[in-house]
């Protein structure tokens, strides 16, 4: 199973920008299927980004967040080569994660 | 049904053809000529749109509409159709139960030939287009034909265009009656108004390309097939040519013909060959 | 749209009011189901069926199902005025096609 | 460039009045904290939880009063880059970034959805106080941004009209 997470990390000197996708349905609760019926709120909560042990960032989402997410930000202290470990749960317990090295 | 009074039109448009290349000087019908047609059409595009490459008219609305064209930008920098890439990419190098694989059906190894398709086959005599050369290449090596509008056959086509990207829309009309045939077939669908809205093709993407129509800028018809597949936001998923059109027909209460149907593998024809020249660019995102 | 096609439709649908103040039976239903369903064909042979149409034709199938033959007549006739309707449509463009063609 | 990234001038004057107003709730609980009557959030190295009650809450002052307790200011220190019109409301780009000191979370809220709270972030020191992603917006709506640095709460806001779609492309 490929995973859900596509990474992309990149030093520019001290800072690291990272780019992340991950794929997920993300549904909020307020869509119908075809039959009419609501489809329930499927949604990620939590997503965290470690590099060296240490988390660099959280992000805490809602069902306001698209399919297939994406996020962007950048940290200090990442090197080329680092890894970066990311790592997603959602409101139904299901998870994943992945560890991508810095470019 | 429809496929059948397709080919009656096409039948009758070649004996049209054929006596007037029997006898010159009859007028039986307008010439068709693709060429002219072709440099008509992308003279129009460049004179609405100054400014606008030729590449850039892959773009769709993206090409056409600065705010649009920051959002898409944006959304760009880690596209949506990222997954399906990767699993057609999976997919086109899997063998099948033979052994063989995609690559054995196509020139070159099935690696950057997407500008090429549509064709037409002069043994059949018929449009082939990717898709559907797809399906026969499956059906050829035993295995069961994709569904044509979504899933795996849009990860297939995202790959093989990806490898494709760069290269312009090389269609080529060969000088056989069918062939033009076909093409005129295509124009015809292009260009008649259909479905209770009474639209044709060219009525949202030629007189209004550009437009905004409800909250979506219309596309222009140039260069509109060289981004698919396509990763739509609103489907929030990827879609093929035949679901683009299968949702054009629908939108304007047309009934939608059949994946595939004779009459929009001609559409397609028509519509890449109008594009000759713009660089593939798909895999591709719209709203 | 023709103004002769705007004409069938605005004819058919008065027809399918005044008739609908005399109980239907079910032969009549037959009779306007067929005159619809013929003109759906004729719409099919010339590249231009109309979603509106079919939606018509198969809730007039339903109603007949359910032995609502008022109902099921006016969907009928409504169908047929829309099936002549998009065949009005079609011929017309047989040539008007041409006229909208980039030059 | 048709839109520009926000949050000078009046917009900035309309998003305090209509922040301020909502979060009579928050300032309360903002006074509480002051005057040591509840304990300070989370220690530094804790790994903080979904904020579940935040994300239930169907009004700005209830969302931003349950993520944080706090009162908010208008700041011109708060970018915040959104479309004008978003060409799809499934997938609205959101970009927020400020020149505020010691940014230790980012959150992103939009009134007219049916829960407020859209994304909370949470920056580790180091970490660079700007972030991007896509959101989903109901109908047009304010977007607003709230940017906690040194322990105060700053905001801006922006409009993003959102239309019917599924025609063009």
């Amino acid at each position: 199973m490929p995973s859900t997470i596509r990474v992309r990390a990149v030093a520019h000197g001290e800072s690291t920008e990272v780019q992340s996708l991950i794929q997920h349905p993300m549904d909020s609760g307020f869509v119908k299927d075809k039959e009419g019926k609501l489809i329930p709120p499927h949604y990620i909560e939590v997503v965290s980004f470690e590099c060296n042990g240490k988390t660099v960032f959280t992000a805490f989402w809602g069902p306001a967040v698209s399919k297939d997410p994406y996020l962007k930000f950048s940290f200090k202290g990442g090197r080329k080569g680092d890894e970066l470990k990311i790592s997603w749960t959602d409101n139904e317990g299901k998870s994943d994660s992945i560890a991508a090295k810095i470019l | 049904m429809i496929g059948r009074i397709g080919s009656i039109y096409r039948a009758a448009a070649a004996a049209a053809l054929l006596f007037t290349s029997l006898l010159p000087a009859a007028s039986a019908g307008p010439r068709i000529d693709p060429a002219g047609d072709q440099r008509a059409f992308q003279a129009y595009f460049e004179r609405a749109f100054p400014g606008v490459a030729l590449d850039d008219f892959a773009n769709g609305p993206y090409a056409v509409n600065k705010e649009m064209r920051k959002q898409w930008e944006e959304i760009m920098q880690f596209p949506p159709y990222d997954f399906a890439l990767d699993d057609g990419k999976r997919l086109f190098e899997a063998p099948f139960k033979n052994g063989k694989s995609y690559a054995d059906c196509f020139p070159d190894r099935g690696i950057g030939i997407r500008q090429s398709y549509p064709y037409f086959d002069l043994r059949s005599g018929e449009v082939v287009t990717l898709d559907l050369a797809i399906n026969r290449c499956r059906e050829q090596n035993g295995e069961k034909p994709l569904p044509y509008e979504v899933g795996d056959m849009a990860a297939i086509d995202a790959y093989m265009a990806s490898t494709s990207r760069g290269k312009p829309f090389d269609i080529r009309i060969p000088d056989d009656p069918r062939a033009l045939a076909a093409y005129e077939n295509g124009k015809k669908f292009f260009y008649e108004r259909r479905g209770q809205l009474n639209f044709s093709c060219a009525s949202c993407h030629v007189q209004a390309a550009g437009r905004r129509m409800r909250g979506d800028i219309l596309a222009p018809a140039l260069g509109m097939l060289a981004s698919f597949p396509i990763y739509r936001s609103d489907w929030g998923s990827m879609g093929t040519v035949d679901r683009r059109f299968v949702s054009c027909n629908e939108q304007v209460r047309s009934l939608p013909l059949k994946p595939e149907d004779e009459a929009y593998r001609d559409l397609e024809y028509f519509l890449s060959y109008m594009s000759n020249g713009v660089a593939i660019a798909g895999p591709g995102t719209r709203p | 749209m023709s103004r002769r096609a705007l004409a069938v439709v605005a004819a058919a649908g008065l027809a399918g009011l005044s008739c609908g103040a005399l109980a239907a039976t079910q032969s009549e239903f037959d009779a306007a189901y067929a005159a619809a369903a013929q003109a759906e064909a004729q719409a099919g042979a010339l590249h231009d069926q109309w979603s509106p149409t079919e939606a018509a034709l198969k809730a007039a199938r339903q109603a007949a199902e359910e032995k609502r033959y008022d109902e099921a007549s006016a969907l009928a006739r409504r169908a047929e005025a829309l099936a002549k309707a998009s065949i009005s449509q079609a011929q017309a463009q047989q040539s008007l096609w041409r006229e909208a063609v980039v030059k | 460039m048709s839109r520009a990234v926000s949050s000078v001038s009046g917009e900035v004057s309309a998003g305090r009045r209509l922040v301020l107003h909502a979060l009579g709730l928050g300032g309360m609980a903002a006074l509480a904290v002051a005057a040591g009557l509840v304990p300070p959030a989370r220690a530094a190295e804790e790994a903080p939880a979904w904020p579940k009650n935040a994300f239930a809450q169907k009004d700005q002052a209830h969302a931003l009063d349950a993520l944080y307790g706090k009162t908010l200011e208008a700041s011109d220190k708060v970018s915040l880059d959104v479309p004008e019109i978003a060409e799809n409301g499934a997938v609205v780009p959101v970009s927020v970034t400020t020149s505020l000191p010691n940014v230790t979370s980012i959150s992103v809220l939009i009134p007219e959805n049916p829960y407020t709270l859209a994304a909370s972030y949470r920056l580790p020191e180091g970490t660079e106080p700007s972030v991007s992603c896509r959101l989903k917006m109901a109908k047009t709506s304010d977007v607003v941004v709230v940017v906690e640095s040194a322990g105060k709460l700053y905001g801006a806001k922006k409009q993003v009209k959102v239309t019917l779609g599924g025609c063009g492309g």
